[in-house]
């Protein structure tokens, strides 16, 4: 069990780092978002992967279980997914609004054009 | 938006039983996995598969815009209230247990209510978000 | 998932990038599910798989655009994050390894939840208890996320709809 | 009672500015104001003299901003002195400007009005503070209602001189002065003047000598080299401001601060034990170098800045000596420079107002045209170098004494060879005025306007007085130099 | 139950509610009237609560009275109720002002969406001041910033849409930091309920995570209050957002996020922890990188908002600095700072907003000799711009002698000398202004005087005067900001 312990740590971090660099390294405002939710979702395993107990089950309450995953861990992430599509939306938005007030959605381009306006 | 008859006649048939299963979802979360969120997600999925097939014209006659986004506040709105009732019935805020006779019927409708809202203004915002960008589409 | 994660980083088709993140949220959605978060798994699928799609594929058709050109220098990026991830490792290190049972997560708080949870809440689904009624506020703050969201994109595109009108 | 007579002396400059703003496009009534509260500021710290003399310190308390940090007035000997002089001279330049305001038609003349009586409010506040948390807080008000009468014109040189003005005052007081305030507070728990001082007793030298410089170029309205500059820049100022600034308000309050902080922050005893060698030495050195330069301006009114700098470096010195008497001859000297002084800039801007003339090499024969004037100026000049019957000699001889006493001959030579040089750079323009002739292509002119030459005869008499009769003054700068040592 | 054993929820769900109501109102002046309403009974509460942690100490709320850890905790201490009572007070000033501000910058349509959004920024901040729930932190973190992403957005300026983008980015990657750090926090603890946290992590092993976990909450919430290398969203988001939001944010949007930091590091971490971490090093350094780079860059700005925004970064350095002394003292100061700053920017960027209604711009030509057209407004400014440097008699005056005084007593001398040298670069900004508003002709001489409507004009003053008075009688801001710190490094380990 632990070796998978241990895996799915290094997988979660693994995404972050992944979805970390998406969010600073990419030009495009879209791929951007989606680096960000990527970062955000890997966290979800952070709090729900340490929930789980070896041959226990969801926890819904009934007589022929008697070891649960801890639910709070749940409540949280539902409410962190829930927090991230939010994000996710007003930031594509925004983006929309961006693109029709500057036609592009590259980073760069977008500065360059603000500068020639100047 | 599209005229293939195939397609209108699956969705006629599909989209009632998506709303059923948000029904489902809703107000079964109790026992099963579930809840106002997900309810309020599929929900507005059977309006969006609705909208995309007969168009939003057609989507906006079934559910008015003005409607939808009174639906966005009136779920956040029923939320707060029922936390606001805990108040006043002699409780704290959010606290169900002085909503009924016993503490347990009491929980029982607070999360009822309040999984109403969610579901309520998540299908509200879904929807709207919807409307929004579909709208921008020249 | 690793793998769609890998191609999301290389790939600069942004159709490929929506599509990559949508089954990217759909494994996800199952490895939740493998770990016994079934409203999690559900939730992540219909939310992560379904609405960002969703939403992404409607920005995308809005702002007719192919291709994402890579960044000027992606070294510092790079660097940023290698980092933040050696200080998880750090961190990480030092946690109780999952599937403990003796650790915090088990042992303080939750019990409280499993125990008394269907007496209390009345319900047996826990996590619908401890979401709408043990931390009802954390989930009157989630619907508010959402209004939040909503109110602003309405804010945000709805003028310029009028005005296409 | 007398705590009261401190808030009317407090209010008086501030009502006059309330009555000026109202009285804002009626000119005469708005300078009559002027006058009148002058007047009867000057008569309220009149009333306040017997009192103080006999040994009572009244005190006011206005609100305690932090803890432990008061804004409260006390009025003792020295500011007594000094507010005295402030408002006399502020009666005398009331009566000056109107004659140079009009004369010149300078603009604004209302924000002037305004401004000069802030000024003055803040002086007297200075004057009284009670500690010196307040000094800084009215020091700093000090510098920017005298800002806008330095930049007066408007234009793009009194921009510059504006800043130069800020740079200094501003720059100095904020790197140094609030340090040392709030480090007084740290080790001693308050700000309060005490006769005697409030520092620690086993305050190490080094660490009181550093404070002490601190303040001494903290201060930076007392103009000591390096922080002398702003000085001359300020000079873009109407003559009127020029007056108040070099002989009132702002230079002497840098002074007055500086003397009162030795006096009662330090105290002579606590400063006994440590070396100020370096602060004699940078004051002699302002004195010789300032006059030097004054010596090479043609400028008559550049010429005059330099003046007050050495000028002001002798109460430098002289409180640095740290012997009673030599305090007394600070004091004095105070009071007596500023007559001398502000005679000369008013006669300095009479000259401008009546000719337009600004350089010394201009003025030749000017005396016979401008008997008053030049009479006033050569007074003025008098007293300056430190010659009977002028009532910087009474101050000098103090000096002197004070710097014998303490058989500190570098402080003497200094002394002796600056009045050779004020000689130097004074009398000439005196000669001139009287003993060369005209120039042949200088139009025709007589004296200024009514209200300067008024003015001017004032404080020349007054600078005469003070030397035949020096009762109030010498009598409070004792009852400070002795009351401070006991 | 008393009603008022309800105020510390109350404090925040007023103005939740308000939110919306105003977008079933509809209608701008109903939904104007709702926020504004709300927003002064959520100020009433703020002064009631204060009294009550003044009488009685720490009040505890049991939020759907589950006793915590199990439910979420709302706990009012003498930090908190400060922060509390700053933001209500600066959105019950700046809601009237709004009204006209807005009607400039904001089509009439999206007025009650304006003002929804403005409720919800309010109470997301009013939350977490309020909040003793780690994860209820992050979720009403995530409210503010979401509603303050729009306000923003909301800018006449296509500009103000890359920046609201920026701040987007950057705040959620803080937001997300700020999580990480929870969530190791709760798998070491296992409980999410501050004190509980603080109580557990005393007997942790494993000191490892908790270091993480202070690093990643360090560096979130550094993003989100614009600390130094970390503030790239800030000027552009101050500079082309509407005027009233400027004012608002500028004044608690940062401030807040200081108060989580200051939180997890006296309640949650406790003082010896985080500080053997060289956290204070580290903070030390980088507040004097703010306090002289930004000051610097703020000199050579060509538009005055902007250079607002900038001295904000560097404001926030002097907060950061006097957190990094590690002393009652310091935090004392940064406190007060905290309130003093927050007023002082709020009533500037207030007035800057009037400027801009009448003058069109914020560009330093537009201002030029504003003092001609708009004397109140620009003498306002020049008071408030003291209150930036720190003259006596002003509000700022108290912050930095608590700041000079805090370094003292650690025998700082070279730092006594940074602090004072940094406020000359604060008035050489500062003087930018009075150069250009009083000493250039009006770039249109043909300009009438013509001042601000009154209803932006008369609130904007009134937070300028109240910044000089708390200048001079700091009885209030400094006693309340000493208990706070008393109370925080008191109860911490």
């Amino acid at each position: 069990m632990n070796q998978f312990g241990a895996l799915s740590y290094a997988i979660t971090v693994f995404l972050m780092v992944a979805g970390l660099y998406i969010v600073i390294a990419r030009n495009n405002l879209i791929k951007t978002l989606v680096g960000l939710s990527i970062f955000q979702t890997a966290v979800y395993l952070l709090y729900i992967a340490p929930a789980k107990l070896p041959g226990g089950t969801a926890p819904v309450i009934s007589a022929e279980f008697d070891a649960y995953s801890s639910p709070l861990p749940h409540v949280l992430i539902l409410t962190a997914i829930v927090v991230g599509v939010a994000t996710m939306a007003l930031g594509l938005a925004i983006v929309v609004r961006i693109y029709e007030a500057y036609g592009t959605i590259e980073e760069d381009e977008i500065l360059n054009r603000d500068r020639e306006a100047r | 938006m599209s005229d293939d008859l195939i397609l209108r006649v699956v969705t006629k048939i599909l989209i009632p039983f998506i709303v059923l299963f948000a029904l489902y979802v809703q107000f079964h979360g109790e026992y099963g996995p579930g809840g106002g969120f997900q309810a309020g997600v599929v929900a507005a999925a059977a309006f969006v598969l609705y909208g995309l097939v007969n168009g939003l014209d057609a989507l906006r006659r079934v559910a008015p815009e003005s409607v939808v986004e009174t639906m966005v506040g009136a779920g956040v709105l029923l939320y707060i209230a029922v936390g606001l009732a805990g108040i006043v019935l002699g409780g704290h805020y959010l606290d169900y247990s002085v909503l009924g006779g016993a503490p347990v019927d009491g929980q029982h409708r607070g999360i009822f209510w309040v999984e109403l809202g969610v579901g309520i203004t998540v299908s509200g915002v879904m929807l709207k978000v919807f409307y929004l960008f579909a709208g921008r589409r020249a | 998932m690793a793998l769609a994660v890998v191609a999301l980083v290389r790939t600069r088709v942004l159709f490929a990038v929506v599509v990559l993140s949508g089954v990217y949220s759909f494994l996800m959605g199952v490895v939740l599910f493998a770990l016994d978060a079934v409203d999690v798994a559900m939730t992540e699928a219909a939310v992560g798989a379904g609405v960002s799609t969703v939403l992404l594929l409607g920005a995308l058709s809005l702002c007719r655009a192919r291709e994402a050109r890579p960044a000027a220098r992606p070294w510092v990026p790079l660097v940023v994050a290698i980092g933040t991830g050696l200080l998880l490792v750090y961190g990480t290190l030092g946690l109780p390894l999952p599937s403990d049972p003796h650790a915090p997560v088990h042992t303080h708080v939750v019990p409280r939840y499993l125990e008394q949870g269907p007496a209390e809440a009345g319900i047996p689904n826990i996590v619908a208890a401890v979401l709408a009624s043990y931390r009802g506020f954390d989930t009157l703050g989630e619907v508010t996320v959402v209004f939040t969201a909503g109110i602003g994109v309405i804010a945000l595109l709805r003028r310029k709809a009028k005005e296409e009108r | 009672m007398s705590t009261d007579s401190i808030a009317v002396c407090l209010m008086l400059p501030l009502a006059a500015a309330g009555g000026i703003a109202l009285a804002n496009n009626r000119p005469n009534l708005r300078e009559a104001v002027s006058l009148v509260a002058s007047a009867a500021l000057v008569l309220a710290l009149l009333g306040l003299e017997p009192a103080v003399l006999a040994g009572n310190r009244p005190t006011l308390d206005l609100i305690e901003v932090m803890p432990g940090l008061v804004i409260a007035f006390e009025v003792e000997p020295l500011g007594l002195l000094f507010a005295l002089v402030a408002a006399f001279l502020w009666f005398a330049s009331a009566v000056y400007s109107i004659g140079y305001m009009r004369g010149n038609g300078e603009a604004h003349q209302t924000r002037f009005y305004l401004c000069f009586a802030l000024a003055l409010a803040a002086t007297v506040a200075i004057a009284f503070s009670a500690n010196a948390f307040t000094l800084l807080l009215f020091y700093e008000a000090l510098t920017f209602v005298t800002y806008p009468l330095v930049t007066h014109h408007g234009d793009a040189e009194a921009r510059n001189g504006g800043r130069t003005y800020l740079a200094f005052l501003l720059g100095t007081s904020v790197l140094f002065l609030l340090p040392a305030v709030i480090f007084t507070w740290h080790a001693a728990g308050t700000t309060d003047f005490r006769a005697g001082g409030i520092l620690p007793e086993g305050m190490a030298p080094a660490a009181a000598a550093v404070l002490l410089a601190m303040y001494v170029f903290g201060i930076g309205k007392a103009a000591l080299m390096p922080f002398h500059r702003w000085l001359p820049a300020a000079m873009v100022a109407p003559t009127p401001v020029s007056a108040l600034l070099h002989a009132v308000a702002v230079v002497k309050a840098g002074v007055f601060s500086i003397v009162k902080i030795v006096v009662y922050l330090f105290g002579l005893d606590l400063l006994g034990g440590v070396s100020t060698h370096w602060l004699t030495a940078t004051a002699g050195f302002t004195v010789i170098a300032a006059s030097v330069v004054a010596l090479g301006a043609d400028n008559l009114k550049r010429r005059l800045a330099y003046s007050t700098v050495s000028q002001l470096a002798y109460v430098v010195l002289a409180s640095a000596l740290l012997t009673p008497l030599s305090i007394v001859g600070a004091a004095l000297h105070i009071v007596s420079h500023a007559f001398g002084k502000i005679t000369l800039f008013f006669a300095a801007g009479s000259i401008y107002t009546a000719t337009g003339k600004t350089n010394v090499s201009q003025l030749d024969g000017i005396g016979l045209r401008m008997p008053w004037t030049m009479g006033a100026f050569a007074i003025g000049a008098l007293s300056m170098i430190g010659l009977p019957p002028a009532a910087g000699f009474v101050s000098k001889w103090y000096m002197l004494s004070g710097a014998m006493s303490q058989a500190h001959w570098a402080a003497v030579m200094v002394i002796v060879a600056s009045t050779l040089l004020n000689a130097a750079y004074l009398l000439p323009i005196v000669y001139r005025a009287f003993f060369r002739g005209v120039d042949a292509d200088s139009k025709p002119h007589g004296e200024a306007p009514l209200p300067i030459v008024l003015a001017l005869v004032i404080t020349a008499a007054a600078t005469l007085m003070i030397f035949f009769m020096p009762g109030v003054p010498l009598a409070l700068a004792h009852a400070l130099a002795f009351g401070a040592c006991e | 139950m008393t009603l008022s054993a309800h105020f510390p929820v109350l404090q925040v769900v007023v103005p939740l509610v308000s939110a919306p109501l105003a977008v079933l109102a509809r209608r701008a002046t109903a939904a104007y009237a709702i926020v504004m309403f709300a927003s002064w009974i959520a100020f009433g509460l703020a002064i009631a609560l204060t009294m009550q942690v003044r009488s009685e100490g720490v009040v505890s709320y049991p939020i759907g009275n589950w006793p915590p850890p199990w439910g979420i905790e709302y706990r009012i201490d003498a930090l908190s109720s400060f922060v509390l009572l700053l933001v209500s007070a600066v959105a019950a000033v700046v809601l009237p002002y709004c009204r006209r501000s807005i009607e400039h910058e904001v089509p009439r349509e999206q007025h009650y969406l304006f003002y929804s959004m403005f409720a919800l920024c309010l109470a997301g901040l009013l939350g977490i001041a309020a909040t003793g729930d780690a994860f209820n932190a992050f979720v009403f973190i995530e409210i503010s910033a979401l509603a303050s992403y729009v306000l923003i957005a909301l800018g006449r300026d296509r500009k103000a849409l890359v920046a609201s983008y920026q701040y987007l980015i950057l705040g959620t990657i803080g937001a997300t930091f700020f999580v990480i750090g929870i969530g190791m926090l709760y798998l070491m603890t296992g409980t999410l309920n501050l004190a509980d946290m603080s109580e557990r992590l005393a007997a942790t092993s494993d000191l490892r995570p908790v270091l993480t976990a202070a690093a990643f909450i360090t560096v979130g919430m550094s993003l989100k209050l614009a600390l130094f290398p970390l503030h790239q969203w800030l000027p552009n988001a101050y500079t082309y957002a509407p005027s009233a939001v400027s004012a608002f944010i500028a004044a608690t949007g940062t401030k807040v996020s200081i108060y989580v930091l200051m939180r997890f590091y006296f309640s949650v971490f406790g003082a010896g922890l985080v500080f053997e971490l060289a956290v204070g090093e580290v903070l030390l350094v980088l507040s004097l990188a703010a306090m002289f780079i930004a000051s610097a860059i703020a000199v050579v700005q060509s538009d005055f908002k902007k250079l607002l925004a900038y001295s904000s970064v560097a404001q926030v350095g002097y907060i950061t600095l006097g957190l990094s002394l590690e002393s009652v003292s310091g935090l004392t100061a940064s406190i007060v700072h905290l309130v003093n700053h927050g007023m002082t920017k709020a009533g500037l960027f207030m007035l800057v907003g009037g400027a801009v209604l009448v003058t069109g711009g914020s560009g330093m030509d537009r201002l030029a000799g504003l003092r001609r057209t708009m004397p109140l407004t620009s003498f306002g400014i020049v008071l408030g711009g003291l209150g930036l440097i720190g003259i006596p008699g002003t509000a700022g005056f108290i912050s930095k002698w608590q700041l000079v005084l805090a370094a003292m007593e650690r025998q700082e001398w070279w730092l006594v000398f940074a602090i004072v040298a940094s406020s000359l670069l604060a008035v050489a900004y500062v003087w930018r202004f009075v150069e250009v508003a009083y000493f250039r002709e009006p770039s249109n001489p043909a300009d009438r005087r013509r001042e601000a409507p009154a209803t932006m004009l008369v609130p904007a003053v009134m937070v300028i005067a109240a910044s000089i008075y708390f200048g001079l009688d700091s009885s209030l801001t400094l006693g309340g900001a000493a208990t706070a710190a008393d109370f925080l490094l008191g109860t911490s380990r």
